[in-house]
């Protein structure tokens, strides 16, 4: 039956709504920009009736959230939680020092670019973004997903070699356990 | 003459066993072998005959009843098990032949109590059983002193109990012959009725484990040989079982002393209640499971106390059934401690691919002795409810669930504080325990398996032992249960309604999405991103019901230990200060004769 | 160290003090070997060695009731070739803070542990030794304490080029491999005009 | 028994049960929304979750146990089901092997399945989830107190140990037994909530304390069958309540109904209520409910 092309191209359209429709999100909030979640959460925003709630662990969590700038010692805890996270599963970078670093663009212990560690599907610009602007931030990530175009983790699981290369040009004590996805 | 021969025959093998172990250890094993193999065939094939002969003025019968060839089935095929367990457990211990004799020695004492018709037979094998144990007991030549003597302390008083009582029924009735004694019971005096029933009880309370003589029962588990202890806690606690039945059915249920009967069954259940809650707090693996012993025993106890027809049939088949599960936890213990040297659960974890067999019966044992279905436990927890239901036992049934349901907590703890958790790097090279250990284990938890959907293996025999305890006429099925209001319970329907949805769900589960899965060891786990390094770990050991306490040690801090050991410094006390009249001092010997003979001659004086 | 020092003083025994007595006290008790100033209201400086530093800091606390120790820090004067340590501790009773300075050589730098006096000075004195590589005498903690799997020379370092070191390591986005605004850059690149709406927050 | 009528009615009942369940799961999540001034989800929420949970591409299993702990509980579900008569209208639509059990064997069956969720925490290796079930465990001790006296009132005050049997007292006599032995059901009704482990008995899962407690490394298909089981489960809890003290339901409207009221007590409950320790939880359940349930314990023996 799945192998199908025109049943399977069913199965995913009616998959890809299920995955976009229900969003369970880690927040990884050592950033500044964690205290934007409570809001986008609690009842003037109420991110619940796009069917995004927390999650308190990797393992049932679709969507990982990192809320602001990362040093290079979090960058470790960030791998491992996206590694334990189960396919399909994406990434949302939050804030401009996810995206070229922001204020912390020289520090000798902040990464500047996040997605030459790990794949990001949605980054949403702002410093720190407002709840207006990450809600639109996960509604172009539902897009994406029922698009099929959310592809982060098979990106990853592809480019592994490149993603290890740049992980472990600032891990030089590597002790994490194999990915295996 | 057969009865008697299959004993003597034990006592001879235990004696030449003992000569073997002395010649080639090899040999003596072999003897071991032999003797578990064939009195399970020699039991099962034999001609049941009574015998008896006249020494010194008594007459000494033996042969089996109905009732006690139920127990001798238990006894027989434990003790079998056992030892072939015992074979490889017991390998590289010393003084072989030493325990072998002992350990023959308490199964021909408990065959003999169960075919002695007299008292005075039973007295003797009674004791022959009661010292056997006790020397095993104190095989290990470990807290012999805190161990052994409260053992002995204790059996000593159930021993004077029965003696006493023996010598007071001989007095009244002329004979010692049992069954003699229970038909003409009813013609006794009130005095000599309770008098005699509370000794016999006491003697058998002591076996048994009953609340408040059941301070001996977990050190000396704890002490002795696992292989010897699944026989003790399975077999030979179940001696007194026999005898409470016999004195609780005959004596307070026949001849309408219910209330002696009630008193009996609240102390079963707040030995039930009150030893799962110790068993919660447990450390060590054989202490919680002889904590966990005593409070079945106190079920047991619960249901011979209200007397019913489903109470005694749930009691009995509670003691059967006790015996296969407990003796499959204390033989995984066992093989727990023969692999890795240690039995506290602090050093314990993740056994579960290193010892699986094990850890099957241990579930298999589990899931049984905590009463859910599929297994066997459902089925006697089952027939205690409805009997206190139908006999209307408000609060005892009250309790004795308080009981059952802490027993998940306890149940919970040894599965997984033994199997489960994260593994330890120091247990890469435990193995899996020799097949001689596990065959026993397997073969008692196919046991449970097949008594689950299929009591009525049991009940045929139950039903026959139950009519000599005057119950005529016990209805029973093989895989339904019915209560005194006629609703039933079909078990092959539920079972197979569990196992059908089950294996329906695992299909679906295993193979819909097997490329999906991924297997990863125990220390890959969501721990806020941390990687846990090879040396790091988290198992959870310590404290392990600490709410749980915290709620119940208003109740726990009320030790019966403590009572006996105040009584006993007390007394020393006492004879502390009468000590001091010999002063060592010649004068004051002088002055007590003076003082003595002045109160003789006033004495004298106004009687004269 | 001598074992007087290691008897508290009575508190209640003891008079508020202002700067100038305590900065006498403490220069008459050690002699030529500690030199200050009163920098100004409640604030005494004092330049120790690495020798003095502990019977400095033991004297303050047990005679004068310093009792609290703020923070340690530390300078780099490169051009001198030396680090500062500054220990900052204060008074409840009189409410003045103390300064005290210690030079040590910048090629060796090695101070005395003090964290037996104070018992948090261990935090300062680990991250010091991450953040600048100055070794205090026995000192007992984990290596790796905010940085991790650092290979380079401590960063606080003045010769320690961040933003270098940034730029070998990390990747930067097109646009942002300065400080400069990324709308400027933006705009150079495409000819886009920045928005009205935005332009109150450009630089 | 015709096997094929069993396989049909079961399937039927088994799928309303998981239909009816995520729905009342739904609009918990929905009041709970509008009780904070939020819109919250759409009511079929959880379906949409447990469709995605299942359209999970890997998983990962930490070992036998934690694979085969949901499909324990999910059979302990479904099998209690079958054994709990939906309707009291004597429809054998509805019966499955309603006449082939009683109230003593469900109350073991219910707890069968937490045992497998203990086993399958354990296995993980994650302390948390096994904190949790710790916590669970003690929580439960404290809960099936004042459930069983009230059960136990009832049956001996009926001389029935069926829920048939309670059933038909009340079809007979016209009287719900919440109404004839009112401090039976109070004790019942208070233990409702800590059987639902919804707060203030929520610690067993506490996302912030213990990581969401013993289901912490349960993702994908796992943690699809655990919300499964959670929907019939709860389906299943409400039934049962509402045959042995609402008189049960003579049509799918009624029953629909009556368990929704009753769902509303932990729900609206929980909603107010801060988070109970485990011993606090435990001495509440050894407080009140069990006074009621004595109570009626006096009520029955009288």
């Amino acid at each position: 039956m799945v192998n199908d092309k025109e049943s399977q191209k069913i199965v995913d359209i009616i998959q890809n709504f299920a995955r976009q429709s229900s969003l369970f999100v880690l927040a990884y909030g050592t950033g500044c920009g964690a205290i934007e979640i409570p809001p986008t959460m609690t009842s003037r925003y109420d991110a619940e009736r796009f069917g995004i709630r927390g999650a308190a662990t990797p393992r049932q969590a679709d969507v990982l959230l990192i809320t602001g700038y990362l040093a290079t010692k979090s960058l470790k805890r960030v791998i491992r939680a996206y590694e334990q996270m189960q396919n399909p599963k994406y990434i949302i970078g939050f804030g401009s020092c996810t995206i070229n670093g922001g204020m912390y663009w020289d520090s000798y212990n902040t990464i500047n670019r996040l997605d030459m560690y790990i794949p990001v599907d949605v980054y949403i610009n702002g410093c720190m973004p407002r709840p207006e602007a990450v809600i639109a931030g996960f509604a172009k990530l539902q897009k994406l997903i029922q698009a099929g175009k959310a592809d982060g983790w098979d990106r990853y699981q592809k480019n592994l070699e490149f993603y290890r290369g740049n992980q472990k040009k600032i891990i030089h004590n590597w002790v994490m356990p194999d990915y295996n996805w | 003459m057969s009865n008697i021969i299959i004993i003597l025959a034990i006592f001879g093998w235990a004696i030449l066993t003992y000569i073997a172990f002395r010649l080639n250890k090899t040999l003596g094993n072999i003897f071991v072998g032999l003797i578990a193999v064939a009195l399970p065939v020699y039991y099962f094939t034999y001609v049941p005959e009574d015998y008896s002969f006249q020494v010194m003025g008594l007459t000494l019968q033996f042969g089996f009843t109905s009732f006690s060839s139920l127990f001798a089935i238990l006894v027989v095929i434990l003790g079998a098990l056992t030892l072939l367990y015992s074979i490889p457990y017991m390998n590289k211990k010393d003084r072989l032949g030493w325990f072998y004799l002992n350990f023959l020695f308490s199964i021909g004492g408990m065959l003999g109590i169960l075919m002695s018709k007299d008292f005075v037979s039973l007295f003797i094998f009674w004791e022959i059983m009661t010292w056997s144990s006790y020397l095993i007991v104190i095989f290990s030549g470990k807290k012999v002193n805190k161990v052994g003597v409260k053992y002995m302390v204790y059996s000593a008083i159930g021993a004077y109990a029965m003696l006493m009582a023996i010598v007071l029924i001989n007095k009244w009735s002329g004979t010692t012959n049992i069954s003699h004694f229970f038909e003409t019971f009813a013609d006794y005096s009130n005095g000599a009725k309770i008098l005699s029933s509370l000794l016999l009880l006491t003697a058998f309370a002591v076996k048994s484990a009953l609340m408040p003589l059941h301070v001996w029962a977990p050190n000396a588990y704890t002490n002795s040989p696992m292989s010897y202890t699944s026989l003790f806690s399975g077999a030979l606690s179940k001696m007194g079982i026999y005898g409470m039945a016999l004195v609780a059915i005959m004596l307070y249920t026949n001849t309408g002393m219910k209330f002696f009967g009630e008193a009996l069954a609240w102390l079963g259940a707040i030995t039930a209640v009150l030893a799962t809650f110790w068993a919660v707090f447990q450390t060590d693996i054989r202490k919680l499971l002889a904590y966990s012993s005593i409070g079945q025993l106190g079920y047991i106890a619960v249901g011979l106390g209200i007397g019913t027809e489903l109470g005694v049939m749930a009691a009995l088949f509670l003691a059967l059934l006790h015996g296969l599960f407990k003796g499959i936890l204390f033989m995984a213990a066992g093989a727990i401690e023969y692999r890795t040297g240690k039995t506290d659960f602090s050093e314990l974890r993740g056994l579960i691919w290193k010892m699986p067999v094990t850890f099957f019966s241990a579930l298999v044992a589990i899931i049984a002795l905590a009463g859910m279905p599929p297994l066997s436990g459902l089925i006697s927890k089952w027939l205690i409810y409805e009997a206190l239901l139908s006999s209307e036992h408000y609060f005892l049934i009250i309790l004795i669930f308080l009981s059952s349901t802490a027993a998940f907590l306890y149940c919970f703890h040894f599965l997984y504080g033994v199997f489960l958790g994260q593994r330890e790097d120091d247990i890469e090279d435990v193995k899996e325990a020799p097949a001689l250990m596990l065959v026993p284990m397997v073969l008692m938890s196919f046991g449970l398996l097949a008594l689950g959907t299929f009591p009525g293996l049991i009940f045929k025999h139950i039903s026959s032992s139950m009519s000599y305890l005057g119950f005529n006429d016990v209805t029973w099925e093989m895989s339904v249960l019915t209560n005194e209001w006629g609703n039933k319970i079909y078990l092959t329907h539920l079972n197979t309604m569990f196992m059908v949805v089950f294996a329906v769900f695992f299909v679906i589960i295993t193979l819909v999405a097997r490329k999906k899965t991924r297997r990863v060891g125990t220390k890959d786990i969501a721990n806020a991103g941390e990687p846990i390094l090879a040396e790091d770990n988290y198992h959870f050991s310590q404290d392990f019901y600490k709410p749980f306490w915290r709620v119940i040690s208003p109740v726990m801090k009320y030790r019966i230990e403590t009572f006996y050991n105040s009584f006993a410094n007390g007394i020393g006390e006492f004879f502390q200060f009468f000590r001091r009249v010999y002063t060592g001092n010649g004068q004051t010997y002088a002055l007590y004769v003076v003082i003595f003979l002045t109160i003789l001659f006033i004495v004298g004086a106004t009687l004269i | 160290m001598s074992e007087v020092f290691f008897r508290t003083k009575d508190l209640s025994t003891i008079n508020i003090m202002n700067e100038q007595d305590i900065l006498n006290k403490i220069l008459d008790h050690f002699g030529n070997k500690v030199t200050g100033n009163v920098k100004r209201e409640k604030r005494v400086e004092l330049f120790a060695t690495t020798n003095t530093i502990e019977d400095v800091l033991l004297y303050a606390k047990h005679q004068l009731s310093f009792i609290h120790f703020t923070q340690l820090s530390c300078v780099d004067w490169i051009e001198e070739k030396q680090f500062e340590l500054v220990y900052i501790i204060w008074s409840p009773e009189s409410k003045v803070t103390i300064l005290i300075k210690v030079r040590v050589d910048r090629e060796n730098p090695v101070a005395p542990n003090i964290d037996y006096i104070w018992r948090h000075a261990n935090t300062f004195e680990r991250e010091l030794r991450e953040m600048y590589g100055v070794q205090f005498e026995g000192l007992v903690g984990a290596q790796d304490f905010i940085l991790e799997d650092w290979i380079e020379i401590p960063p606080m370092r003045r010769d320690f080029d961040t933003a270098e070191y940034a730029k070998k390591t990390f990747f930067d986005r097109p646009g942002r491999e300065n400080a400069r605004d990324v709308r400027e850059t933006i705009r150079q690149n495409s000819g886009e005009e920045i928005p009205e709406f935005a332009k109150k927050y450009s630089r | 028994m015709d096997i094929w009528k069993l396989l049909l009615t079961g399937s039927v009942t088994t799928v309303l049960a998981f239909v009816v369940g995520m729905l009342y799961m739904g609009l918990r999540r929905k009041i709970t929304a509008r009780v904070q001034n939020r819109v919250g989800p759409p009511i079929y929420q959880n379906f949409l979750d447990v469709m995605k949970l299942w359209s999970k591409k890997s998983s990962i299993n930490h070992g036998f146990m934690q694979h085969v702990a949901p499909l324990w509980m999910i059979a302990t579900s479904i099998t209690t089901l079958m054994f709990i008569p939906i309707l009291n209208n004597g429809s054998t639509f509805f019966t499955n092997l309603t006449f082939e059990g009683d109230l003593i064997m469900l109350l073991y069956l219910m707890v069968v399945g937490s045992l497998g969720m203990a086993l399958g925490a354990g296995q993980t290796g994650n302390p948390n989830s096994a904190i949790g079930v710790t916590r669970g465990l003690t929580q439960m001790v404290g809960f099936e107190i004042p459930w069983v006296m009230a059960l136990v009132a009832l049956m001996i005050q009926h001389r029935t140990t069926t829920v048939a049997g309670l059933l038909d007292v009340q079809v007979q006599s016209g009287t719900w037994l919440m109404l004839s032995s009112p401090f039976a059901f109070i004790a019942a009704l208070l233990a409702i909530p800590g059987m639902f482990r919804y707060s203030p008995f929520d610690i067993v899962g506490a996302p912030a304390e213990l990581a969401s407690g013993p289901i912490s490394e349960f993702g994908g298909k796992y943690l699809g069958t655990m919300m499964t089981n959670g929907a019939i489960f709860a389906f299943v809890k409400l039934t049962l309540f509402v045959d042995i003290f609402m008189g049960g339901a003579s049509n799918l409207g009624f029953l629909l109904l009556k368990t929704f009221a009753l769902y509303m007590f932990p729900v609206l409950w929980g909603l107010v209520s801060p988070r109970f320790r485990t011993e606090q939880a435990v001495r509440f359940f050894w407080g009140w409910p069990v006074f009621f349930g004595v109570l009626g314990l006096i009520q029955a023996a009288i």
